[in-house]
């Protein structure tokens, strides 16, 4: 039986700077859980949801809110969302399967990732030198998400705000990524 | 002599004096001066040296078509080879020098080539330099590339940073001249979101060098009112110093934005960004190219395109002469005498090919009508000009028009093909144009203002329309249709001297006569054989002259000669702009395990895995070389423990009630009985039954698999799994989810591994060989809580496990697995160690699994389940991959154990000599066994299970080795595996 | 007419008159010996070997457009023998063996330059399967060096041995790989040919087989019937669409490879330069301008252009390894349609069709087998039975399981 | 190029991986008493059309869909996209 007990890191160490109107955060705190529809299990689902969250199954690109909790599910692909809300600990899992039961496969992803916010007036002129896709109101509304990739890294990205963003990008590529982003922000200003 | 030749008006700023250097001589210009249009200014003639015979070479154009005025810009490392003086923006402190010149410009060493011109007609190089043999590496070759090639990299790392991006537009419009400038209004106006892209950095066109009024308006005042009013609105995007150089796939297109080559000094900024523009439409306003007429020595330094002279006069207060003749087969060429004038410029003559009405022309000119130049005179500068009548006039410059050429290069960089238009004797854009793309203006052949903005509004109207944006009132811009009449000429026959047509290639029309005599008449013949056109201008001012010569030798029409294709880029792009930011350490992400940091501090040495860093080995205080440390790490894990990051393991969730059976069909070994809490090895074939990847797959529960794959392969079998998952079985309830990302998880091997892990696991956890034997796994909490998985697997044959923890916790968990260890003297242990324990185990890795071995080859024959459905399994049975002689994977071991085993060595018979008939395998992988105290290999060799104890030589010829090996199994240490079940 | 320096120094001072066609322009007669399909680098070979080796010059070239437009008229000329696989590899050597001799044997300077070929490695087993390589080359009777980083930095300085994403470790070198000037080859075996009585007919399209009872009896083309003894199909980048004329599906996909080349610089880099971790080679020609490519587009294409993600990926790896060339310009890039087949490796071959052969499969390698290709065609029309070094490039070895594939990446054409 | 997606919308092709022939979808059945021969056909030999092709792309930086493209290998122009999954159903390898 050990004495010690883990420490848990971010990937990021809590990294957050302002840069002129724009500012680059990293999001802790919040769990991600992939949830899988069973094969012709749509429909269990949906009702779950409804009951257990007021949300909406949201459709791949899009994402959802629950009415009574702060959790936001992301359609990322078909058959297949994330469930993203605020929870510390390494049990997220349980938190969803509370809710939504054996209507979904589920699996954390909450230490996957790194979580970047972009916010600021210049945020999409930052983001078109390394994002292809089309972040205009009527192309990439708030509420938009989509998985595409920047500088050779995967990325999920997410219109949180008129001019916020939120960046996913995998954990162990994390300060590849940020330097991706920095470098940006600097080639702009 | 400063700025000699300014003169009165223009759009430049005199209130800014920027002063420069051309070959280390100071001059001065003022700011919106190009570096061409300051040395025009300056008197500058001669300016740099042809490719092949060094003739003299002054400049030739206005614009991004010229083929001699290419010098090296600024210096050091950041000299800048064959830059277009032409379109180079003039800064205060720039530097200049011209190119392609043994000593001074003026007095060129090689401009001997010259005198030999008659025996280096096109082609002299194919029927020589072969005699004899040894000449031409050694000799030939050395002296051809030396004086070859122009300008000169500075072979220093280029200091320049580089950016790219991604626009989205509803209407890209290409050009901003008069054409342009009407669609951009009326796009705009209609609330598309529109491009407009510009490579010059004052937007206009030709409507900053002509005399035109718009909208009873100076040309150039319009032309600047409109971008006032498209910059004020946010729909535009404005991309002045921006060439749109190539149309790709689905209006695609590739631009490149010039931001700091016109400043003295980057500041740290990008100097250049490339584009990635996705277009709905695209509308083309790409103006036109004035072509030259060739005559005798038509190629001398003061002899330019008619409207280039009357650019640099009329935008930039400067002429090229103050005694200009000009010779011309058009009406614009007279403008250019009338313009000129107009500054107060004598004009000596006016020679126009056409025997027709003289136009109105200065008083003092001479007129020649039906009559053409034969000659010239002025060997650093043109001093005098011959007419056919024997006629010779002074002049010092000749102003030559021989019509406008349409721009329909961007047309052609699909399926385009231009065709010809008669009236014009020029080709334009054919059918076949670039999805969603349209011409207007003079690249479209509308060769007067006012059909430029005309076809510019219309085409803006109905492009909006369609993509359906609201009609807006946008009054069409009024001007005047100017005289643009032309007859076609091209060569003056009479002209004994050489005539040229590529200026810069030095390609002149008797080579492309000669070219039709040896029978390269195709126009690709023509232009592989003579070089024609492939100089940096890519012949834009130059393959219309060579296609007429040849039409003329073939006695076909133009049409009927051909046309060459314009291939991308439109002007040449700067490698480092497509390179962006990937260079250095910015090539690629790199991806570091959580432990990385920890690893540092311990002073581990990192090798690259694909895109991931792993600690190879960790070197201790007073251990010289890397052997020892790696000996140390593998002796300790075989009589102690160690701990190994394996995080960088492929791992992928597998969920769903037939997630068993989907196993069942992607591995080659059955996974359908496997038990709840259990682990089992798996191969994966390709469908070719070829070894694909292998790993462990354990299982969590009735419906859940975690599922490894190797640290290489992870991503292309997540691929592939979803194929299965999605196309060939969409009827099974299976999910797939990488947790590569999610887990930290470290190998705790050797025979304290438990004593260590009992520290670790919480106290409620029995993890006894009874209630976890080997290939247990179990998910389970660590350190008072912590959520973890075990698996009781082995890759170094010691008794041993693999603990996950999630990522979060890696670093804790390893800085704790290191503490709990100490009283076993645990030692953290590298990928070299992890390869020795390996190889003693005959364990296959990468280089046994290389894409081209079956599992019988590997010795898992056995595994492949003949009685399912398996990808790969079918196709394993082919006769030729199940030959008696096939290869078997076994183990060597050198006969003189002091002897070093090398990987890449072949094997050969005992007697035979090492030749592709006797090869009969190869070593696969090596390593130095501290346990055995000897080198051991791993290989394939064919027959190898029947030849065990055989001496065969290991042949590598590349190190001058030749080795004696004994055949051995493969498992070097502890072959009964006891040790791991303990 | 014999091509010399004296020849050369004797039409300049007589005003370059006396300078004959290197070719006819013949009407196809009614029927052949031999007809080969495709005017390519390896069409005219075949022509030039039947006629000069097998003593058959009843023969004709029939090609859709000009004489080398086809892939030997767009790829980056680099010539090399350093295959691994015994079913490969003795035949590149021989093809090399041809190269050397090539010029005087025709009397046309294609200028073969032996500057050699360096392969980079970034790792160690890069290292282990480029000695497995250079074994295997040497056992051929081909040259290979297997140089260290040191050994590298020797030859190309101007590398990025500090700062590189991916550490250059060495390099398999082989003296004896080059260029040569592209078009000159297949202008060079079509002067060869022709003057040894071989038929070329430029602008004659086959439109189809002419078959009889189950025999290919010749092809129909654009200029007619035209009999043949035996059809040789040689037309690599067409394959999948002349061969669908007689009926057969082939293990092939055509897709573009795209090419580039730069503006003319002073001599920097002195022979060919491939990068091992990035999808990027690179050579510099007599003119001065960098040749440079990398990976094929990846989709089945049969349009002659590429698209962007290539070009910078191309342009990427090349940065990575020669931050040098960031200020040299890309003035040209171009595409070209080859055969990838479905192990990489190329088919000599009968076809299961009588008097129909097929010589393709070439994948964005071609350029380089150019002389053996030609021979070994030549030997198996002449012979009827394959050239000892082609024994292997049949086209049901993917029946049999005797497959060829170099890369071990399996029937993926787009991964070859 | 540009893929149209049809959950997403257009996506530039460098998001997509590239695999080959949709009659990849068409694995023969392993119990075929000429399963050899059928496989070799099936994994080896391509129509390979110049003209319009039906081609399997997978949106590995997308939504991981296996998607079932168009082509035409000549203009490179796309007529139609469809989800690969829904493909195969069609096809009736779901039974």
């Amino acid at each position: 039986m050990s004495d010690a007990t883990l420490k848990a890191r971010s990937p990021l160490d809590g990294y957050r700077q302002q840069f002129g109107t724009l500012e680059i955060v990293e999001l802790n705190g919040l769990a991600l859980v992939s949830v899988a529809t069973p094969l012709d299990g749509e429909e269990e689902l949906k009702k779950a949801m409804t009951t257990a969250h007021k949300a909406e199954l949201p459709a791949v690109g899009s994402s959802t809110q629950s009415s009574v909790d702060d959790t936001r599910f992301l359609g990322l692909q078909p058959g297949q969302m994330f469930a993203m809300f605020a929870h510390d600990g390494d049990r997220a899992v349980e938190f969803v399967a509370k809710k939504l039961g054996e209507t979904g496969y589920y699996t954390d992803q909450s230490d996957s990732w790194v979580i970047l916010q972009l916010s600021g007036a210049d945020v999409r002129t930052a983001l078109e030198r390394i994002c292809a896709i089309d972040l205009q109101d009527s192309a990439f509304p708030v509420g938009a998400v989509t998985r595409t990739v920047m500088e050779h890294l995967g990325t999920i990205i997410m219109r949180t705000g008129h001019d916020t963003f939120v960046l996913l990008s995998a954990r162990s590529s994390a300060k590849s990524f940020l330097h991706a982003v920095l470098t940006s922000v600097n080639n702009i200003q | 002599m400063s700025q000699s030749h300014r003169i009165d008006g223009g759009q430049i700023d005199r209130s800014k004096t920027l002063s420069f250097f051309f070959n280390d001589q100071r001059l001065d210009g003022y700011a919106g001066d190009t570096l061409a249009s300051a040395l025009v200014a300056n008197g500058v003639k001669l300016v740099g040296r042809s490719f092949k015979y060094h003739r003299p070479r002054g400049i030739f154009s206005a614009g991004s078509e010229e083929p001699n005025a290419l010098v090296q810009l600024r210096r050091g490392t950041f000299q800048e080879p064959n830059t277009r003086a032409t379109v180079a923006e003039l800064f205060d402190g720039l530097y200049a020098t011209s190119q392609n010149h043994r000593g001074p410009l003026k007095h060129d060493l090689l401009a001997i080539n010259d005198f030999f011109s008659p025996f280096m007609s096109a082609g002299f190089y194919y029927k020589t330099f072969m005699w004899p043999k040894a000449f031409w590496e050694k000799i030939y070759e050395p002296i051809i590339r030396s004086s070859a090639g122009l300008g000169r990299l500075s072979g220093k790392a280029d200091p320049d940073i580089y950016d790219k991006g991604f626009l989205h537009c509803d209407v890209l419009i290409i050009g901003a001249g008069p054409a342009g400038l009407a669609a951009a209004l009326r796009a705009a106006r209609s609330g598309a979101r529109v491009i407009l892209a510009d490579e010059d950095f004052q937007p206009g066109g030709r409507l900053n060098t002509e005399t035109y009024s718009v909208d009873d308006t100076a040309g150039a005042d319009w032309a600047s009112t409109a971008i006032a009013e498209l910059s004020s609105m946010d729909n535009v995007r404005l991309l002045t110093r921006t060439t749109v150089y190539g149309a790709y796939d689905h209006g695609v297109y590739g631009a490149l934005e010039s931001r700091t080559d016109h400043l003295r000094d980057s500041g740290g900024k990008p100097r250049q960004i490339l584009w990635r523009i996705c277009s709905r439409r695209a509308i083309l306003c790409a103006g036109s190219t004035e072509r030259s007429i060739a005559f005798g020595n038509n190629d001398r330094p003061g002899i330019m395109m008619a409207g280039s002279v009357r650019a640099y006069a009329n935008r930039w207060a400067a002429t090229p002469g103050k005694r200009v003749a000009v010779f011309t087969n058009n009406d614009d060429g007279w403008r250019t005498a009338t313009d000129l004038a107009a500054h107060g410029v004598a004009i000596s003559a006016v020679i126009d090919t056409r025997d027709k009405q003289p136009l109105a022309a200065p008083s003092g000119a001479m007129i020649a009508m039906g009559s053409t130049v034969t000659d010239t005179k002025g060997r650093h500068g043109i001093r005098s000009i011959t007419l056919a009548n024997g006629q010779t006039i002074d002049c010092d410059c000749l102003a030559v028009s021989g019509g406008w050429n349409p721009n329909v290069h961007l047309t052609c960089h699909q399926r385009g093909r231009p065709q010809w238009r008669d009236d014009l004797a020029a080709f334009v854009p054919g059918g076949d144009l670039p999805t969603g793309m349209s011409v207007v203006g003079a690249a479209n052949g509308a060769l007067t203002l006012s059909a430029a903005l005309k076809q510019g509004h219309d085409e803006a109207g109905s492009v909006a329309a369609g993509l359906g944006f609201k009609k807006t009132k946008s009054a069409l811009p009024k001007a005047e249709d100017e005289a643009a009449e032309v007859a076609a000429f091209w060569h003056v026959g009479q002209s004994n001297a050489r005539a040229w047509i590529d200026q810069q290639n030095d390609v002149t029309v008797k080579d492309v006569k000669l070219s039709h005599q040896e029978g390269y008449r195709s126009v690709e013949h023509l232009k592989r054989y003579t070089t024609l056109g492939m100089a940096t201008d890519q012949g834009k001012t130059a393959n219309m002259l060579g296609l007429a010569v040849m039409a003329e030798c073939t006695g076909r029409s133009i049409p009927e000669t051909g046309t060459t294709i314009f291939r991308p880029p439109y002007s040449p792009v700067p490698i480092g702009a497509l390179a962006g930011r990937a260079r250095g350490k910015d090539f690629r992400p790199t991806r570091l395990s959580p432990s990385h940091e920890w690893a540092e501090n311990q002073g581990a040495t990192f090798v690259e895995t694909g895109q991931w860093l792993r600690a190879q080995w960790f070197p201790k205080p007073g251990e010289t070389n890397w052997r020892q440390s790696v000996d140390r790490e593998a002796l300790q894990v075989r009589s102690a423990v160690g701990i190994c990051d394996v995080t960088t393991l492929g791992k992928i969730d597998v969920q769903g009630r037939d997630a068993a059976e989907f196993l069942n069909k992607v591995y080659a070994n059955g996974f359908a009985k496997l038990a709840v809490g259990k682990t089992r090895y798996g191969l994966m074939l390709r469908e070719d039954g070829i070894a694909a990847d292998d790993g462990t797959t354990a299982r969590l529960s009735e419906t859940r698999f975690v599922m490894t794959t190797t640290t290489a392969n992870a991503v292309a079998i997540f691929r592939h799994l979803e194929f299965c998952r999605q196309c060939l079985w969409p009827g099974l309830d299976v999910h797939l989810i990488s947790a590569t990302e999610q887990w930290a998880q470290y190998a705790v091997a050797g025979p304290k591994s438990r004593d260590l892990l009992r520290k670790i696991v919480d106290a409620d956890i029995d993890i006894s060989n009874e209630a976890f034997p080997f290939m247990a796994c179990g998910e389970i909490t660590v350190c008072g809580g912590t959520p973890a998985r075990l698996f009781r697997i082995s890759f170094s044959g010691e008794l041993a496990y693999e603990i996950a923890v999630p990522t979060r916790y890696g670093d804790a968990m390893i800085k704790a697995l290191m503490k709990a260890g100490e009283e076993f003297d645990a030692i953290a242990y590298g990928t070299e160690a992890l390869g020795v324990l390996r190889i003693e185990k005959g364990h296959a890795a990468g280089n046994e699994l290389c894409g081209q071995t079956t599992a019988c080859d590997l010795g898992m024959g056995r595994m492949v389940s003949k009685k399912k459905d398996t990808i790969g399994s079918t196709l394993s049975e082919r006769v030729d991959l199940n030959r008696e002689d096939g290869l078997t994977l076994v183990g060597f071991a050198p006969v003189n154990r002091d002897d070093d085993l090398k990987a890449g060595a072949h094997f050969v018979t005992k007697g035979n000599a090492a030749t592709t008939q006797n090869d009969e395998g190869w070593m696969t992988s090596v390593a130095y066994s501290p346990s055995l105290g000897h080198s051991i290999g791993l290989g394939f060799i064919k027959r190898g299970h029947e030849r065990m104890g055989e001496i065969v030589q290991a042949a590598d010829l590349l190190r001058g080795m030749n080795t004696d090996v004994e055949i051995v199994s493969p498992h070097f240490f502890d072959p009964e595996g006891e040790r791991l079940r303990v | 007419m014999r091509y010399s320096g004296f020849k050369v120094l004797w039409e300049g001072l007589t005003g370059n008159r006396g300078w004959k066609p290197v070719w006819r322009e013949p009407e196809p007669k009614e029927s052949y010996d031999i007809v080969i399909v495709g005017g390519g680098g390896h069409g005219l070979a075949t022509a030039y070997y039947l006629a000069k080796q097998f003593g058959m010059t009843n023969i004709a070239v029939v090609e859709k457009g000009w004489i080398g437009s086809g892939n030997v008229g767009r790829n980056t000329t680099i010539i090399r023998s350093n295959y691994m696989l015994p079913g490969n590899e003795p035949f590149y050597e021989f093809s090399m063996k041809l190269w050397e001799n090539l010029e005087q044997d025709f009397n046309y300077n294609a200028m073969v330059s032996q500057r050699g070929i360096i392969n980079l490695f970034h790792s160690d087993p890069q290292r282990d399967a480029f000695a497995r390589r250079g074994n295997a080359m040497r056992m051929a009777g081909a040259d290979a060096v297997l140089l260290d980083r040191a050994g590298i930095e020797k030859h190309c300085p101007f590398l990025d041995f500090d700062n590189a994403r991916f550490p250059i470790k060495g390099g398999l070198w082989q003296p004896r790989g080059g260029t040569v000037r592209h078009d000159a080859v297949a202008w060079g075996y079509a002067r060869g040919a022709d003057a040894r009585g071989v038929d070329i007919i430029q602008n004659c399209e086959v439109t189809g087989f002419v078959m009889e009872n189950g025999e290919c009896k010749g092809v129909e083309t654009s200029r007619g019937t035209i009999r043949a003894g035996k059809t040789a199909v040689c037309v690599a980048g067409s394959s999948g669409r002349v061969m669908e004329k007689a009926g057969m599906r082939l293990p092939i996909e055509s897709h573009v490879l795209q090419a580039f080349v730069s503006e003319g610089l002073k001599p920097v880099i002195p022979g060919v330069i491939t990068f091992g971790a990035g999808h990027f080679y690179v050579s510099q020609s007599d003119k001065g301008g960098l040749v440079f490519g990398g990976d094929i587009d990846g989709y089945n294409t049969y349009a002659q252009r590429g698209n962007l993600p290539v070009v910078e990926d191309v342009c990427e790896g090349g940065m990575a390894i020669m931050p040098m060339i960031g200020r040299a310009r890309l003035l040209r890039m171009w595409g070209g349609v080859v055969d990838m087949s479905m192990d990489g490796s190329p088919f000599i071959d009968k076809t299961h069709i009588d008097g129909l052969y097929f010589n393709g499969g070439w994948c964005y390698g071609g350029f380089k087998a150019t002389p053996a290709s030609g021979y070994c065609y030549a030997h198996l029309l002449a012979r009827d039975e394959p050239h000892p070094t082609a024994t292997e490039l049949r086209l049901d070895r993917f029946l049999t399981g005797n497959i060829i594939d170099e890369k071990g990446v399996g029937a993926q054409p787009n991964l070859h | 190029m540009i893929i149209n997606h049809p959950l997403l919308g257009p996506r530039d092709a460098s998001e997509f991986v590239y695999l080959g022939d949709a009659s990849l979808i068409d694995r023969p059945d392993w119990q075929h008493e000429n399963s050899q021969q059928e496989f070799h056909n099936y994994l080896y030999l391509r129509d390979n059309p110049a003209g319009e092709h039906r081609e399997l792309w997978f949106h590995e930086q997308g939504d991981r869909s296996w998607l079932v493209v168009t082509r035409n290998t000549l203009t490179h122009e796309i007529s139609k996209v469809e989800l690969a999954r829904d493909v195969a159903k069609e096809r009736g390898r779901d039974k």
